[in-house]
């Protein structure tokens, strides 16, 4: 732990996040939703940053508190490949929790991101599925295999994205096979 | 420690087996016969648990009622609708159905609705019990 | 090891699966023994990999509601709503009042479902199979409820976005308490059965430890978490439908035993717990129930247009009978089927709990430590042992794995 | 199905239940048909963890490409004659999975299916129902002999 940060409410780690990295967080969102009777708040946490302190952030976040991370998802736009970290923070305390989505811009020509198994090993899995799903490359990732697709499946083809490496050329329609 | 399950399970003894004993006790020696005895009403079968009320088994379709508004089409998670261009009518293979009953909810003229008929299964995924239209 | 040579103790390889259930569960494992003992395992994924998170970016909406349901027929009720809640959040859909309390309604059914067939199959695992028919006696109680609320036995088709699709009629509440009061009755002789059981304490305490450390780095969730002594339920913090009115805790093994192992006999407290909760948590709901409109837009056009035109993203949380279910939508704003469209199952996140857990144990272990995080683990799993010195392969069945856990069973009840 | 067939083969049949990609809601609707409610044990039928020494092969799920040669493989050691029954509509068709970039069923496409089981997931009673369908199939077999 690099210095002790006392417990922040969203408001206060929007706060923080954007003191610690000034522009390089692009956009910092809180949407709050309220379900049920007693309104209880939803929190939601919606964050840009930029690629450059990509690590350094995650690693501000483990010496925050250590996050839950709950996957990877990832969106494929025309220009950037847009990966969310969706990390839930303050669980275990009464209504408290945080979820924090943080978003990252990778240009499509060169579509790199470090691992973060080394802070959260459990991250393992979701950086597997999406070098195959979404054609990223992890660096450092500790294990580089596949992990949905089948051993012989083409390499370059990623299903996920919506451009040329889609899977246009794959689906295959159950029905049409049926004799009628 | 103890075997806390030996108590139940020498209860269980004296109780009258749960089986729902469908469609017969126990297998027939010749089923095409044993049919055929049920069919004639010399045999009868055991009836399956009971469905409950808006059970959703086979589809019914009222054929007259429907417009042609292809808004189940819509809606279908299966693909198992198909349009008659000409008549302007639906078809439907149960073997593709996923029993989800959407179509019932979003017909505007409540022309499809569901039976409680479940024994389905044939020799043949396109035979005529298994199309409606 | 110098005395390696004359104790000739060469390691194993162990593959076991592919052919496996559940989304992406389905699984094959790679043991390396020495033995009888665990060295190392390897996890391999993907076999029942079907694509639906693609196909689902193909689909509208509603569509989408089925296919989530289809993810996973055990959590057929979990993985729509959390869908649901996704869209809901990402498009600004209100759910009336009494649509949340339905849904918890609903979940808490399912999780009793679930946990009971857990139950079942975990006893089955060491061979105790008069608990399997026990536990599934009481689960056909839970699933004719099930059929009688919503109209089918597995997958439950209740859900819309927006609300639920039926309605819980009071003439339907005498039904719904008798069962609830059957299984009251009934709670008491499982939890004597499965926590005092000498057969069952044999095989599970000290078998399949996951440190409270392991699981948080894990990212573990659900019951495997709680069992870890991870404070860590959706339900209780972020709480969404209706249970931010209800009065739960988080349910940690040490409120019953007073101590946190992380072992299977913890994970198996940690989901008996639940089933009492779950109860009592379908009553108060239903007590404390509103009346109301069951849907915010019942025309489902015009559902699907408002979804067309709305362009957002949004994610679902909710908890599982196996732990946090997480969906994630992104609409364009252009195109009535999502942008993008991310599930993560339960199990995904607990897969790699199974390697802390597994090291170091017995062959005859592996089927109920690895049932012990419930990853739908029923049936068809192979085992091929493979030596690693003369290339011979031995094909195990699942059956031959049974039975060596059946017979060390026995073995320690001498 | 026809081949080497004899008359006391559907005396007893012992299933194996191959999932080559299901929810596992039809597997789960077997197995409760194994247990104490239906208790398909009465005529004879009981699951078995081989291939081997089935007689049946239950089959749910729509047949990824990772277990296409698996499920052929599982098909061919199981010895003559053999009944195929396909469970729940994914088998059958596709079912909501209709469309995809890993699916090569359904499972009619992979290996020869003799009785298909409409339902999503069928009930129970369902899959005896198809049990029988198959009895009745086999008798036709024999008398044609």
């Amino acid at each position: 732990m690099s210095k002790e940060i006392e417990h922040l409410d969203a408001k206060g780690l929007v706060k923080y996040f954007k003191d610690e990295f000034k522009t390089k967080v692009t956009k910092a969102e809180i949407k709050t939703k309220k379900e049920g009777k007693k309104q209880s708040e939803i929190v939601n946490i919606w964050m840009k940053i930029d690629k450059s302190i990509f690590k350094p952030f995650i690693k501000h976040l483990c010496d925050y508190q250590y996050p839950h991370l709950a996957v990877v998802s990832g969106n494929d736009f025309p220009k950037v490949i847009e990966l969310v970290y969706h990390f839930s923070l303050d669980y275990g305390k009464d209504r408290k929790e945080i979820s924090l989505n943080v978003a990252v811009d990778l240009p499509k020509s060169k579509p790199e991101i470090e691992t973060i198994c080394d802070y959260i090993p459990g991250a393992l899995i979701t950086e597997r599925e999406k070098q195959e799903m979404l054609g990223v490359k992890v660096i450092g990732i500790p294990d580089n295999r596949r992990l949905f697709l089948p051993e012989d499946f083409p390499e370059d083809v990623y299903p996920w994205r919506k451009d040329d490496k889609g899977m246009e050329k794959f689906i295959r329609n159950l029905h049409d096979e049926v004799k009628k | 420690m103890g075997f806390s399950m030996l108590g139940p399970a020498f209860l269980q003894m004296f109780k009258k087996p749960w089986t729902n004993k469908f469609p017969a006790k126990y297998a027939p020696k010749n089923t095409t016969k044993y049919l055929a005895d049920v069919g004639a009403g010399k045999a009868k079968l055991n009836p399956p648990v009971a469905t409950p009320e808006k059970f959703r088994g086979k589809i019914v379709y009222d054929k007259e009622k429907c417009i042609g508004c292809k808004l189940c089409i819509r809606v279908c998670p299966c693909g198992a609708i198909e349009f008659k261009e000409k008549e302007k009518k639906i078809k439907i293979y149960l073997a593709r159905c996923c029993f989800c009953s959407q179509c019932n909810d979003v017909c505007p003229v409540d022309c499809l609705s569901m039976s409680d008929e479940f024994l389905l299964a044939d020799t043949d995924k396109y035979s005529k019990d298994l199309i409606v239209e | 090891m110098t005395d390696e040579k004359t104790t000739t103790k060469a390691t194993y390889q162990i593959p076991i699966g592919p052919i496996h259930p559940a989304l992406k569960e389905p699984v094959m494992f790679e043991f390396e023994i020495s033995g009888e003992q665990i060295v190392d395992v390897d996890v391999q994924l993907g076999h029942i990999h079907r694509a639906i998170e693609w196909t689902g970016m193909r689909r509208n909406a509603i569509q989408i509601i089925y296919l989530a349901e289809r993810i996973c027929g055990i959590c057929s009720f979990v993985h729509p709503m959390s869908f649901c809640r996704a869209v809901e959040s990402a498009c600004d859909i209100d759910v009336p009042e009494r649509a949340h309390y339905l849904r918890v309604v609903h979940a808490e059914l399912e999780r009793i479902c679930s946990h009971l067939l857990w139950a079942g199959v975990a006893a089955h695992e060491i061979g105790f199979d008069t608990v399997l028919f026990l536990t599934w006696e009481m689960r056909e109680k839970a699933l004719d409820l099930t059929e009688y609320l919503t109209g089918n036995r597995v997958t439950k088709a209740i859900l819309t976005i927006g609300g639920v699709r039926r309605d819980v009629t009071a003439d339907q509440l005498p039904k719904i308490k008798e069962t609830l009061q059957y299984f009251k009755n009934n709670f008491e002789k499982l939890r004597h059965i499965f926590l005092d059981d000498k057969t069952f304490k044999m095989r599970s305490q000290g078998v399949g430890i996951l440190t409270k450390e392991d699981a948080l780095k894990l990212c573990t969730v659900g019951p495997t978490a709680r069992a870890s002594g991870i404070k860590k339920d959706t339900r209780v913090d972020q709480p969404y439908a209706a249970y931010g009115d209800l009065d739960m805790t988080y349910m940690t093994p040490d409120l019953l035993t007073g101590e946190v192992n992380g072992d299977v006999y913890d994970r198996i407290i940690a989901r008996l717990l639940e089933v009492k909760q779950s109860i009592e948590l379908i009553e108060t709901a239903l007590d404390q129930a509103p009346a109301g409109e069951l849907v915010s837009e019942p025309k489902i056009p015009k559902l699907l247009a408002h979804i067309k035109k709305t362009a957002g993203e949004g994610v679902g949380r909710d908890e599982a009978p196996r732990g946090e279910v997480f969906h994630y939508v992104k609409f364009d704003g252009e195109h009535e089927n999502p942008y993008t469209w991310k599930v993560r199952a339960s199990t995904y996140n607990n897969i790699l709990a199974w390697i802390p857990m597994l090291k170091g144990e017995q062959i005859a272990d592996i089927p109920i430590v690895a049932a012990s995080t419930d990853p739908c683990m029923s049936c068809t799993n192979r085992v091929i042992v493979i030596e690693k010195n003369n290339n011979k392969n031995y094909m195990l069945t699942k059956e031959q794995l049974h039975k060596l856990s059946v017979q060390k069973t026995r073995r320690l009840m001498r | 199905m026809a081949k080497g067939l004899t008359k006391a083969f559907k005396r007893a049949l012992w299933a194996y239940h191959c999932n080559t990609g299901s929810c596992n809601g039809c597997d789960i609707e077997i197995v409760a048909a194994l247990c104490p409610r239906y208790d398909v044990e009465r005529f004879g039928i009981k699951l078995v963890g081989s291939p081997r020494h089935a007689d049946v092969m239950l089959v749910t799920g729509p047949v990824t490409r990772q277990l296409e040669k698996k499920v052929k493989r599982v098909y061919e050691q199981m010895p003559d004659p053999k009944v195929v029954i396909c469970v729940g509509n994914c088998g059958n068709t596709g079912d909501v999975f209709y469309e995809s970039y890993n699916l090569v069923g359904p499972v009619d496409n992979v290996i020869p299916v003799d009785v298909h089981v409409v339902g999503c997931p069928p009930r129970p009673e369902a899959i005896i129902n198809a049990v029988a369908k198959a009895w009745v199939k086999l008798e036709t077999l024999e008398a044609k002999k």
